[in-house]
């Protein structure tokens, strides 16, 4: 922002401004310097109605700006000496009902009323600059605050959801599975097995250590070949392309499975076929 | 990609909205396709367009909000719509409305300076609720002496509004002062004649109370008048 | 009633079932006009019906349930739809990782043994997963009271894991000395954790009985001071 000295120097027409502005003025906003001749009639309010009155406002710059648009006064022209006395009406109405104001009411009462001493200062005539209206900073906040009261009004205006639409849905149809499968590290599995390891203390339990794994995985196999209900020569699980180490891994299983009372096996006579099945209690 | 083609991607769509039953943008809906069958985009785009007319004098709208397209109820019949459920639209507080607005059109905004133009103190229920409604977030903490919040509207806040981005809230009134008005009713005076308003104030006011275009990707934009460098701290 | 009031109903029985997302019946559509424009019943079944009709062609259709009206997802897009609903997996929890490898180690196993080492019971849900997923399959049934079924990995589950035999898995022996693994692995999933962040965790996963796994359960935390001692004392 420019200076507003500077700014009349830049816009000459500007200077003639002032006596031009004070014609164009609204009769309505011309109280100022003039007796009030018009008391508001509606001032007198009862104290229940007084209560839910403060309540309405959002504080006392919108009960100002309440004020000052009853008045049809504008606001960069405001008579500060008229709102002010209606504005402590409703302050000393309200105290003397004891009813309790934020303290912001308070604030602004006190603002106001140095506003307007300041005004009835004798003031030099240096009009143009109107950094010395007094009222300054008071319009600001006063036009500041009611942008954004307007700004409020336009959102609730907007067409909203669960008010002026709402989202459209259909039923699902049947899905195909989707494939999530987490994936999974080997390593978090060894992970895992330590922490049970851990607490469950397995190192002290040699059994496991002693054996190997490809016995335990024979005995899964072995197992899931063997029909429960029948038996199986013993022949069949072995593969000959497995050779001698094959062989020896299936018999260590076998005696470990027959050891947990897995499978049995049986032989109808001496070096005869040998028969194995998995156990069952029937 | 021929009329039938067309039309196949356009049902898929049209099912995959109603599937969801929340926005979808452009990319989710591209990857609904498999790869050696993704329409591009501007197929996409072209297939939405085709789909919007589809529902011309229907009883919903395609409509595109700030994180995508969605079918929704067109606005003269929500008041039928509206007695399916129980509870009334809730009609939220000046109290929550101003504040809501202070937080749209000035974000990165603290409390405190909300406080500052609404001339009183702002609850911290109502905070609470923009926050839980998910229209308001913390962006981050401005560095001043309490290292205060400073709060952003959401995705959420614009799809609820049925925007798309922050440009298409109503323009905020213009604030004059004492000077700005003397020279205006000056005008005024002269332009009785010709009227014609100069786009005034906005270039006088770089910036300051024009809402940041996306509040997603620039959740800390500097407060207006803040040139020093680091005012602002994100998390 | 003309032709136009009827396309109003109709937009509006539209509106109405696409925003329930429930099915409503005809006395329920009724019910959203005021008593002075209500359709006659038969009047609301003519409006289903012109309904339905203007679907052909749509990615939805009208579709009459025991509980009254709903549009529905055409069936034929279920493969492009189902898409939207392909979540990130969630990782498996601890209890599945310690039952997989229990079973790796000690098969064939029953679920009684698995809980006699883990301490707590194991849940069916942990057993059918890794079922499903193929890694684990039932080789036989305990000859003991109950006949438990007895479990063992299977060929997917060495092919997953590029193993040619379980003999490659590192002895037990060495499973104490994990420590920088376990770091190693923490990292990793911590940094997947954080990438995956922004859009997951939503809620919109129903139905994953396992919580997600919780690194800082993980043994690696455990001192390793008490590592070095238990080493040497096996084999």
């Amino acid at each position: 922002m420019t200076a507003p000295e500077t700014g009349a120097e830049d816009l000459p027409e500007q200077t003639s401004a002032e006596p031009v502005r004070d014609e164009a003025r609204p009769p309505v906003a011309r109280v100022e310097g003039r007796p009030v001749s018009d008391l508001p009639q509606d001032l007198y309010i009862p104290p229940d109605a007084l209560a839910v009155f403060l309540e309405a406002f959002e504080g006392p710059l919108d009960l100002l700006l309440y004020l000052i648009r009853r008045q049809n006064m504008n606001i960069l022209d405001i008579d500060v000496s008229e709102i002010t006395r209606q504005y402590m009406e409703y302050i000393s109405a309200a105290e003397a009902m004891r009813f309790e104001l934020a303290a912001e009411y308070l604030v602004m009462a006190a603002t106001l009323a140095e506003i307007k001493s300041r005004m009835l200062l004798p003031r030099q005539e240096v009009e143009e600059d109107e950094e010395d209206d007094p009222r300054a900073e008071l319009i600001r906040r006063l036009q500041q605050y009611e942008r954004f009261k307007k700004a409020a009004e336009d959102v609730d205006t907007l067409p909203r959801m669960e008010r002026d639409t709402f989202p459209n849905s259909a039923a699902l149809p049947d899905l195909p599975r989707g494939d999530a499968h987490p994936p999974v590290d080997l390593r978090e599995v060894l992970l895992a097995l330590q922490g049970v390891l851990q607490r469950a203390d397995l190192f002290t339990s040699h059994h496991v250590e002693k054996e190997r794994l490809s016995t335990r995985e024979r005995m899964s196999s072995i197992l899931a070949m063997l029909p429960a209900d029948r038996f199986m020569p013993f022949e069949a699980l072995f593969t000959r392309e497995e050779g001698r180490l094959g062989v020896v891994v299936t018999f260590l299983a076998m005696l470990e499975l027959v050891k947990e009372e897995l499978i049995e096996i049986v032989q109808a006579e001496t070096l005869g076929a040998i028969h194995v099945r998995a156990r069952t209690s029937n | 990609m021929n009329e039938e083609n067309l039309k196949r991607v356009q049902n898929i769509v049209e099912a995959a909205l109603l599937a969801a039953g929340r926005p979808l943008n452009i990319d989710q809906l591209r990857d609904l396709f498999e790869e050696h069958e993704r329409p591009a985009r501007q197929v996409m785009e072209h297939v939405l367009m085709l789909l919007e007319e589809s529902c011309i004098d229907r009883g919903f709208e395609l409509k595109k909000v700030a994180s995508g397209y969605r079918f929704q109820v067109r606005q003269e019949f929500a008041p039928w719509v509206g007695r399916l459920f129980d509870e009334k639209p809730q009609r939220y507080s000046r109290a929550l409305l101003e504040t809501l607005a202070l937080i749209a059109y000035r974000q990165p905004i603290t409390r405190g300076e909300i406080e500052d133009i609404r001339g009183v103190t702002v609850s911290s229920n109502i905070i609470r609720t923009l926050q839980e409604r998910e229209w308001v977030r913390v962006v981050g903490h401005k560095d001043v002496p309490g290292r205060p919040a400073m709060y952003a509207t959401t995705r959420q806040f614009l799809d609820y509004f049925n925007l798309t981005s922050l440009d298409e809230l109503p323009p905020l009134a213009e604030i004059r002062d004492l000077e700005e008005i003397g020279r205006e009713i000056e005008q005024e005076i002269q332009a009785e004649i010709q009227f014609d308003t100069p786009e005034s104030g906005k270039g006088e006011q770089p910036g300051s109370d024009e809402p940041p275009t996306n509040p997603d990707e620039s959740p800390a934009q500097k407060p207006p008048g803040d040139s020093s460098q680091s005012n602002t701290t994100l998390h």
